[in-house]
């Protein structure tokens, strides 16, 4: 077992090394630099910014200046934000993106579940169709449209919720919600089709002979199995989800981190770029390997295998 | 005696990490000859089907040798002997319903191996060898067109069949290919087997674990248990005069469809006992051979 | 359970005429083949047939709507935000266009990449999905972390890197890089997925049995994982879609989709966001467009994989 | 003899498919008394399933129809019970035992809490008894060491095992009436063998009836009191398991017991088979739905459903062989001999007459 | 798990709803947001508006700009210029920092010095290079010493000019100019990250807290030493970057002012608020031009260049598509700059005849056959409001003139790229005066490298006329080479002026003195919250 993690955490860092180097060379290769502006100004300037953050050296210097920081979780300060550190932008906005992410997810996973368990219950009856219908709706509104949506109605003419800001849980329900809405569909989707495959199968049968009833069955039977899949789709899914969403980020002007992944790509701050990079790549590469550490929890079968690995 | 076309020498495949391995299949050696029928039977789990694919190459073997017309079947092997391989060695699958592919049509299954092997390219070349083999297992040509799931159990496992048959191989291994049909039905395959036996001069590898079928199919029969075989001999001999304790267990809990005798079964309970390193294969008699050390296999031919 | 009332039979119908056995093994005249079988569970899903109108309609509409209206999708009518009404169906836009051509332009766009979508998912994920899933441990490990890596490079700047290099209007105003830009990432989810149903069919004993006949790995994919992961594959391609197109408005919203007066459900939709309180129409039908679009691809998706399930049959 | 315990009275279950109504059971009728075992033999698909998953009222509905038929067990008809008033009967006065001891055991629960649960669910106990009787049961099926086995999952049994641990669940609430579906198919014999006799030992100590369903005729030799053999979803025979086994009537039955090689069977000669496939049960053939695999149809049998002729006072037959008018065909010969020999070997060790009439 | 950001919520939210109706004594608090995270607060290294209105608050210059945005005093208590209008003298007033010490001339020499200091990359330090020596220092040509800024005492600051610049003393209003405590910025080189006891001002309010991509609290500054003047208690700064989230904050009333220079009026909520009254509009010295490259396929030649300029309809483009009341610009300096106020009567806006009369002309100097063989490609970044300017002027140049046009929409670093390496044909910008002279607007294309430029143009006389106005001392004089060099531009066309901006904002009835200055900036020194 511990050899079968070591050596996951091997593949782990040779994949953060590729997307490091990925994304140095990505960064060289996007034109525009972290400095232009709408108004010029003059190229001595420009080329003390340069010298300042390292830019004037060769590639391969550049290149190993990034690995290094990144071992080093030392990503340097903003381009663009004067006197920010990149690990503190980071930092203060993570803890944002994560709470509200766990609030997405929550949602979603709860919610997904149990729709995906009532399609499945009343396979091809009402509230099959219903659940599924929910879920389908879920998925096919944009989160940018049902984002505005909601801010519009629920928070301005209603005047359930506050209209944007991050100062109380309030603040985070309609953004969760905008967030979890999609996610919540498929997830809905997956548990139905796993869970209708876990309903043909034996032990299902023999819980109801042996006297079981409908939704006891599902909680302590069925669900664990039908999640298997599901937890591969919540994996991955959820390293996107608490890393943050750039558009609810910003509609609901949430000072998370999710925006960071974008503005400093489009500002071409390439110290932000590193470092949320390798921040999300770590909380992935994690992520799928916790999943894969889940499956034998969930699984006891596959504690066998995970440890002959 | 006929040649032998399969000689299998210590074979051994282990599943698993290298420190606590599964030992599926642990040291056996036996021959088979041309044009004859062994059975392989045995408590499930003891190996039997992993010997059959260690044979027919669907697994890597850990240790031994594996020699098929006297060429080592293990040995790395361009694409081409491959085939030459594949055409030469077939193998009967288990569950009729698992072992075809619920989105081909009959005829695609059958010709599949044609398609592989770039055989019968002309159409209708191809149609009529289809139609053959189709008739040679007992249905008729309009079945190419039906999807699997449209077969009874039985029939569908003449499918299987005729899709073993369609490379024309000179071996075949049959593994469970009754078991999982009804008692009317598996008649009619191993009749079916016999007859295309006696026809196209195959040789079996028959594993089974219902004795009473395998008695009825194999020149001589092999028993297994925990990855190892135990007894080998002439079916008749395995039935008549078993030496091996967990031989001699099957046989006596086989039912029998006679109600009175069956009331007054005694089974051999079976108790397992570790033998030490020296154990090996005793020849008993003529061609019946037994695992065990000396002094085991004498004091089980005396109980 | 006796012989009670025993009515008068005639003797001759004592005749003994045997079996007619050769009768039974032709299988009954009215047998069902697969595909039709699939094609009659599929209509009897009510929700699936209303999906395959709709899209049907929704293609229609965005191959024939913009040719015969009377006016094209960049025409400045000088009608500016102008509500829904007998001239122009769905309303005018903040430059005075026409919303309902827009629409059906915009249709021919988003279906673009929510297909083209779809078939990169077929192409590549699909096929990394099956070689991953049928190759051993190493090379599979190997696979999926590339996969992953895939996800966490940067995806914009991937797309800025290739909207750069590929030019502008190398295909019909962005929609080229658009396109490989999906290819990068758009397929990982579907590799995933096709990955895990192999690894259980994979050990199907049909799968077996083709490999003692010699098959390579291209034959079992195409002849036996592709066909039977189908169900999967489906439903996976009916989340890609909606991705795909929810991709091309966030792209084309930090200017890197198909360049203006083109407009993508996508880009429709997220102008439109900004004009609910004035012309709310602006958004309404983009995003039920989407919507309905994908809501009708999900319930084809599903039609499709409940009747292409062969547990639900035997 | 008591009071039967289970009565199923003209009993017919369809399956609403694409190609139509299966009609799976097409009027069963069969009774059963307390302590007694019925075996169910017949060929695949011939209803064997759909029966007993039907007595439990585990049809899955849709597409199951419960089309007629009464199924009155200690008195009560089930059949208009809820699923509610059913969950109570089931597992506790009616339990069974499926065919595949891989997939009838929960994968991811350890194997001591499936046992629990059916006993906490039906008797009135605490947690710790419970437990305390499951590892009493797991000692009873022959498990050795039940209570660290309790704790483990199915991945770590045998096939055997496993199938133990089914018929403890099973056993756990001390059913009246146990329904074995094919309980030994996937085990070898000498597992199987054990099996059977722990189910007789829990009959005789505990009074139980048992329904068996197997198509392995030794099986069935081994334990059954009573007999149906099923053709396309009827019974065809039904009697005691000697009149079964040596005095069979149905034609079916005597391709049943013909197909079955013997020890001693000759390997040059082909097995007896019964000819063809079965039929069609969207559309069940006009007449006998045998008619067309038997040798000795009669011109009747392609026009009209036989009756069920009573041939004693416990076996009846549903055959035109037997109406009086019929031509009086014989056992086949095969099938004669390999009773004639059954039963010399009987009498040449206990000179008893035969039992046949 | 709950991390919201804070501490904040309560006090606040209680406080911005009783705005409207309770007692006075309450402290008076102004809500706005912003657009983003300001990029930088330190004076000498913000570029963008939105971090120099901030610090307009923050910090006091010299000199500060009244509402017409013209100079007034400040730190300066009096202001003494040289006849040769090169050396100016100013004398400080007593001032405080807000840690209490006091305002020095060296603070400023510190400041101005180390903006032109290229180690410290200010990318403003040009504002500063009309003093003497400073451009040499920047450019790394000159030395720290030469530059003629000369603390004569703690209370006097002596600075002598390269050439005499007439709007000298509107510049010492702008951030770049102003002054930074040098004992606190020594001793702390990271001083402006956060709010905090380092980040020291001397302006009409503090830096009270400042939270990270979320909000900004500005508190009254009890030590400035016009405290009497200023009526804010304090001013919550959110940070919000969606227009229509904006708009929304506004009407829920969550906010007191909403547009220009902080944030956007969102354009699809214009209407609405004309229709309510709601929207002020006032005019600014900026204009949105379209650069024409004139290395360009088509655009090189001065005619097409002139179609191109000719054939957009700006009055309609403004009333429908901008919708703010913007002047249709027919030149290059502003209507809001002093003595351009009248139209110069250069072109004609939506001058079809002229536009077509113009494209023959300069298809047969270029050898076109076809109207449709041209091909002109709209260079935009991505906005929406862009985007639609963009559609419009497409769609009236493929109408009127036939020709073909495509838009190119990029991603901002991108389209910048393309700008500075002339891969564009039309590429849109905008420019807004840093202070209220036309020198600002002309500057730039006195030569084809100057960074600004973009265009390719380049005119020996346009060149000789600029250098001219920049030694002038009338200013009347002035005025005129200017106006000249304008009308030369004009007829060559380096760029298409499309409309001059406008500012736009919304506001409560209760709130005062937050009108925008003809450069876009708001003093909130004079806001105030009225009842
Ligand atoms: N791929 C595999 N990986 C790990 N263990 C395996 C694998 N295949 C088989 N085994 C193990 O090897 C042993 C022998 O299995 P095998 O399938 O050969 O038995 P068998 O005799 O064919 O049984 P049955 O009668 O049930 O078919 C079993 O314990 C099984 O669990
Ligand atoms: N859910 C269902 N839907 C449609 N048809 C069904 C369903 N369940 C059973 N049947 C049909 O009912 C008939 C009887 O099936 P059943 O399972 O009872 O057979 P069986 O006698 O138990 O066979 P086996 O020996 O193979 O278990 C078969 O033709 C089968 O196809
Ligand atoms: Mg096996
Ligand atoms: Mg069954």
């Amino acid at each position: 077992m511990i050899k079968y993690i070591l050596k996951r955490l091997m593949y782990i860092l040779l994949a953060l090394f590729v997307i490091i180097s990925a994304t140095f060379f990505l960064m060289r290769l996007a034109p525009g630099s972290p400095f232009a502006s709408e108004r010029s100004f003059p190229p001595q300037i420009e080329k003390q910014l340069n010298a300042k953050y390292g830019l004037d050296n060769p590639w391969y210097i550049q290149y190993k200046d990034y690995l290094i920081d990144s071992a080093s979780f030392d990503f340097g300060e903003s381009m663009k934000y004067k006197m920010r550190s990149t690990n503190d932008m980071i930092s203060e906005g993570f803890p944002i993106s994560l709470t509200l992410g766990i609030e997405a997810m929550l949602l979603a996973v709860g919610l997904g579940i149990l729709l995906g368990v009532i399609s499945a219950l009343y396979h091809n009856r009402f509230p099959d169709y219903l659940a599924t219908t929910i879920a389908v709706v879920g998925i096919s509104i944009p989160s940018f449209v049902l984002a505005g949506l909601l801010q519009y109605f629920v928070a301005l003419k209603l005047g359930w919720f506050p209209i944007s800001g991050w100062k109380g849980f309030i603040y985070s329900i309609l953004p969760a919600f905008a967030i979890a809405m999609t996610h919540m569909g498929f997830i809905a989707k997956l548990t139905r089709s796993s869970m209708l495959e876990q309903n043909n199968s034996d032990y299902v049968k023999m819980a109801r002979a042996k006297g079981i009833g409908k939704w006891t069955i599902v909680f302590r039977h069925t669900l664990r199995n039908a999640l298997l899949p599901v937890v591969t789709y919540i994996g991955p899914l959820t390293a996107g989800v608490v890393t943050g969403s750039f558009i609810v980020e910003q509609i609901f002007a949430i000072p998370g981190l999710g925006k960071h992944f974008v503005t400093s790509i489009s500002n071409r701050d390439y110290t932000v770029i590193m470092g949320t990079t390798v921040f999300y790549s770590i909380i992935l590469l994690l992520a799928v390997f916790i999943v894969d550490i889940l499956y034998g929890i969930i699984d006891p079968r596959i504690k066998l295998r995970g440890a002959k690995k | 005696m006929a040649k032998k076309l399969l000689e299998i020498k210590n074979l051994t495949q282990y599943f698993g990490s290298s420190k606590e391995p599964v030992k599926a299949v642990d040291g056996i050696s036996f021959d088979i000859y041309e044009g004859e029928t062994l059975g392989l039977v045995g408590e499930s789990g003891c190996g039997k089907s992993t010997t059959g694919r260690s044979i027919i190459r669907l697994y890597d073997i850990t240790d031994g040798e594996i020699i098929f017309n006297g060429k080592d079947v293990h040995s790395s092997k361009s694409a081409n002997e491959m085939k030459q391989f594949n055409r030469q060695m077939q193998m009967i699958f288990q569950d009729p319903y698992a072992s075809l592919n619920p989105r081909m049509k009959a005829g695609e299954i059958i010709s599949e191996a044609f398609d592989i092997h770039g055989l019968y390219k002309n159409k209708k070349e191809r149609l009529e060898k289809v139609e053959s083999l189709l008739e040679a297992v007992g249905l008729n040509k309009e079945h190419a067109n039906r999807y699997a799931h449209e077969f009874s159990g039985g029939q569908r496992q003449r499918i299987g069949i005729a899709r073993a048959l369609s490379l024309n191989p000179s071996f075949i291994i049959a593994d469970e290919p009754i078991s999982a049909l009804d008692v009317s039905i598996q008649a009619q395959v191993v009749n079916l087997l016999k007859q295309l036996q006696k026809e196209l001069n195959l040789t079996y590898l028959f594993i089974a674990h219902d004795l009473s079928m395998v008695k009825y199919i194999s020149d001589r029969i092999a028993v297994m248990y925990r990855g190892k075989i135990v007894e080998i001999g002439l079916a008749d001999d395995i039935y008549h005069s078993p030496v091996h304790p967990y031989t001699k267990s099957l046989l006596s809990a086989i039912p029998l469809p006679d109600p009175i005798s069956e009331s007054k079964r005694t089974r051999i309970p079976y108790v397992h006992e570790e033998l030490d390193e020296s154990a090996s294969l005793y020849e008993v008699a003529d061609m019946h051979f037994v695992y065990g050390t000396a002094a085991s296999v004498k004091k089980w031919q005396n109980t | 359970m006796s012989q009670q009332q025993l009515e008068k039979i005639e003797k001759e119908m004592f005749e003994i005429v045997g079996g007619r056995h050769e009768e039974t093994e032709k299988l009954a005249k009215k047998s069902v083949s697969f595909w039709k079988e699939v094609i009659i569970r599929f209509a009897h899903n009510k929700l699936a047939i209303f999906g395959l109108i709709a899209l049907m309609a929704i293609l229609l509409m965005a191959i024939f709507a913009p040719i015969f209206s009377q006016y094209t999708y960049s025409e400045q009518l000088g009608l500016y935000n102008k509500a829904p009404s007998a001239a122009n169906w769905f309303g005018t836009d903040d430059l005075g266009r026409d919303v309902f051509v827009r629409v059906w332009e915009g249709a021919r766009i988003s279906l673009f990449i929510g297909i083209t979508a779809a078939i990169i998912d077929l192409v590549i994920g699909v096929v990394w999905g099956s070689i991953s899933g049928l190759a051993g441990e190493r090379v599979d490990n190997i696979m999926m972390r590339i996969a992953d890596v895939l996800t966490a490079v940067p995806y914009l700047l991937v797309v800025i890197v290739l909207s750069v290099v590929l030019g502008n209007g190398a295909l019909g105003d962005g929609l080229l890089p658009m396109i490989i830009a999906l290819s990068v990432t758009g397929w990982i989810n579907m590799a995933r997925i096709v990955r895990g149903e192999v690894l259980s069919i994979k050990n199907q004993e049909y799968v077996l049995a083709a490999r003692t006949l010699g098959a390579n790995t291209k034959h079992l994919i195409i002849k036996h994982l592709i066909p039977n992961a189908l169900g999967a594959i489906l439903v996976t391609m009916t989340l890609t879609i909606p991705m795909a197109i929810f991709t091309e408005a966030f792209l084309s919203y930090l200017g890197l989709g198909v360049s203006a007066p083109l407009a993508s459900w996508g880009t429709m939709a997220s102008e439109g966001n900004n004009a609910i309180t004035n012309a709310p129409w602006r958004l309404i039908f983009p995003a039920l467009m989407i919507s309905l679009t994908i809501f009708a691809f999900n319930a084809v998706g599903d039609g499709l994989r409940d009747a292409l399930d062969p547990k639900l049959r035997k | 003899m008591s009071e039967p315990i289970l009565q199923v009275k003209d009993l017919r279950i369809h399956f609403k498919t694409f190609a139509g109504f299966v009609q799976a059971v097409r009027g069963v009728n069969f009774e059963l008394k307390a302590g007694e075992t019925l075996a169910i033999v017949g060929e695949s698909g011939s209803g064997k399933s759909v029966t007993s998953n039907a007595l439990m009222k585990l049809i899955p509905e849709p597409p199951g129809i419960y089309e007629s038929g009464e199924i009155i067990f200690n008195g009560r008809d089930l059949i208009p019970l809820s699923d509610k008033e059913m969950s109570k009967v089931r597992g506790n006065e009616i339990s069974m035992i499926f065919q595949d001891p891989m997939t009838s055991l929960n994968p991811t629960m350890r194997v001591g809490r499936q046992i629990t649960e059916v006993i906490l669910k039906h008797k009135n106990v605490s947690a710790s008894e419970a437990k305390k009787r499951a590892i009493k049961l797991l000692d009873q099926v022959g498990i050795p060491m039940p209570e660290k086995r309790y704790k483990q999952y199915p991945h770590e049994f045998s096939g055997g095992m496993r199938q133990r641990v089914v018929i403890a669940i099973a056993l756990a609430a001390e059913p009246k009436l146990l329904i074995a579906d094919e309980p030994t198919t996937a085990l070898d014999v000498t597992i199987q063998a054990q099996i059977l006799e722990l189910m007789k030992d829990i009959q005789k100590t505990s009074n139980t009836s048992i329904i068996f369903i197997t198509h392995d005729l030794g099986v069935v030799a081994n334990v059954a009191d009573r007999v149906a053999v099923m053709y396309a979803g009827q019974i065809v025979e039904y009697g005691t398991v000697n009149e079964i086994f040596y005095n069979p009537k149905h034609p079916y039955t005597w391709g049943l017991l013909g197909s079955m090689p013997d020890i001693d069977s000759n390997s040059d000669e082909l097995l007896r088979t019964i000819p063809g496939s079965p039929p069609d049960l969207t559309q069940p053939p006009k007449g006998d739905a045998f008619a067309a695999r038997n040798e000795f149809a009669l011109a009747i049998d392609y026009e009209k459903e036989p009756p069920m002729f009573q041939v004693s006072e416990t076996h009846f037959a549903k055959t035109w062989l037997l109406h009086p008018d019929a031509p009086k065909i014989p056992i086949p010969e095969a099938v004669a001999k390999r009773i004639e020999g059954y039963l010399g070997k009987e009498n040449m060790l206990n000179g008893e007459k035969t039992i046949r009439n | 798990a709950c991390n919201f950001g804070g501490e904040t919520a309560k006090e606040e939210d209680e406080g911005d709803k009783g705005t409207g109706s309770e007692v006075q004594e309450k402290k008076k608090a102004l809500n706005l947001v912003i657009a983003s995270e300001p990029p930088a607060m330190n004076p000498q290294l913000a570029t963008d508006t939105t971090s120099g209105n901030i610090l307009l608050s923050l910090f006091e210059g010299l000199t500060r700009l009244d509402k017409d945005a013209k100079y007034e005093k400040a730190l300066a208590e009096d202001i003494q210029i040289s006849d040769d209008q090169l050396t100016y003298t100013f004398k400080l007033r007593d001032a405080k920092w807000t840690n209490g010490d006091s305002v020095v001339a060296g603070d400023f020499e510190y400041a101005w010095k180390w903006a032109l200091d290229p180690a410290n990359t200010s990318e403003y330090a040009s504002q500063l290079y009309p003093i003497k020596g400073a451009e040499e220092f920047n450019t790394g040509k000159g030395s720290a010493d030469d530059i003629a800024i000369k603390v004569v005492d703690d209370k006097t600051l002596e600075v002598t000019l390269a050439n005499p610049t007439p709007y000298f003393l509107e510049l010492t209003a702008f951030q770049t100019y102003m002054p930074i405590n040098k004992k606190v910025a020594e001793a702390n080189k990271e001083w402006y990250a956060d709010a905090g006891e380092n980040y020291v001002t001397n302006g009409p309010f503090k830096l009270a807290e400042w939270q990270h991509d979320a909000s900004l609290k500005l508190e009254k500054n009890a030590d400035y030493w016009d405290v009497a003047n200023v009526k804010l208690d304090e001013v919550n700064i959110g940070m919000v970057e969606k227009e229509p989230t904006a708009v929304s904050k506004f009407k829920a009333g969550e906010i007191d002012y909403l547009g220009s220079p902080f944030q956007t009026v969102a354009l699809d909520s214009i209407d609405e608020f004309k229709k309510s009254n709601q929207l002020n509009i006032q005019p600014m010295a900026g204009v949105y031009w379209y650069k024409l490259n004139n290395k360009g396929k088509f655009t090189k030649n001065a005619n097409i260049r002139k179609a191109l300029t000719l054939a957009i309809n700006r009055q309609e483009l403004i009333t429908n598509v901008v919708k703010g009341e913007q002047t249709p610009a027919l030149g290059m300096v502003p209507s809001a700059i002093a003595g351009f106020e009248e139209d110069r009567g250069y072109i004609k806006d939506n001058d079809i005849e002229g536009a077509k009369a113009a494209l023959e002309a300069g298809m047969k100097e270029l050898g076109i056959k076809k109207a449709s063989d041209i091909e002109i490609g709209i260079s935009i970044n991505t906005s929406e409001a862009h985007n639609a300017i963009a559609q419009f002027i497409q769609e009236g140049w493929k109408k009127n003139l036939g020709i073909k046009v495509k838009i190119d929409n990029s991603e901002w670093q991108v389209f910048l790229d393309k700008l500075t390496n002339l891969d564009y044909e039309v590429g849109r910008m905008g420019w807004i005066a840093d202070y209220r002279d036309p020198y600002t607007f002309l500057e730039m294309y006195s030569t084809a490298d100057n960074g600004n430029n973009d265009t390719g143009w380049e005119n020996p006389k346009y060149k000789e006329l600029m250098k001219k106005s920049v030694s002038e001392k009338d200013p009347a004089k002035r005025l005129e080479i200017l106006k000249e060099a304008e009308g030369i531009a004009m007829g060559e066309l380096p760029v298409a002026p499309i409309y001059y901006y406008t500012s736009l904002f919304v506001k409560k009835d209760s709130v005062t003195g937050m009108e925008p200055d003809p450069i876009g900036n708001i003093q909130l020194k004079r806001a105030d919250i009225t009842e």
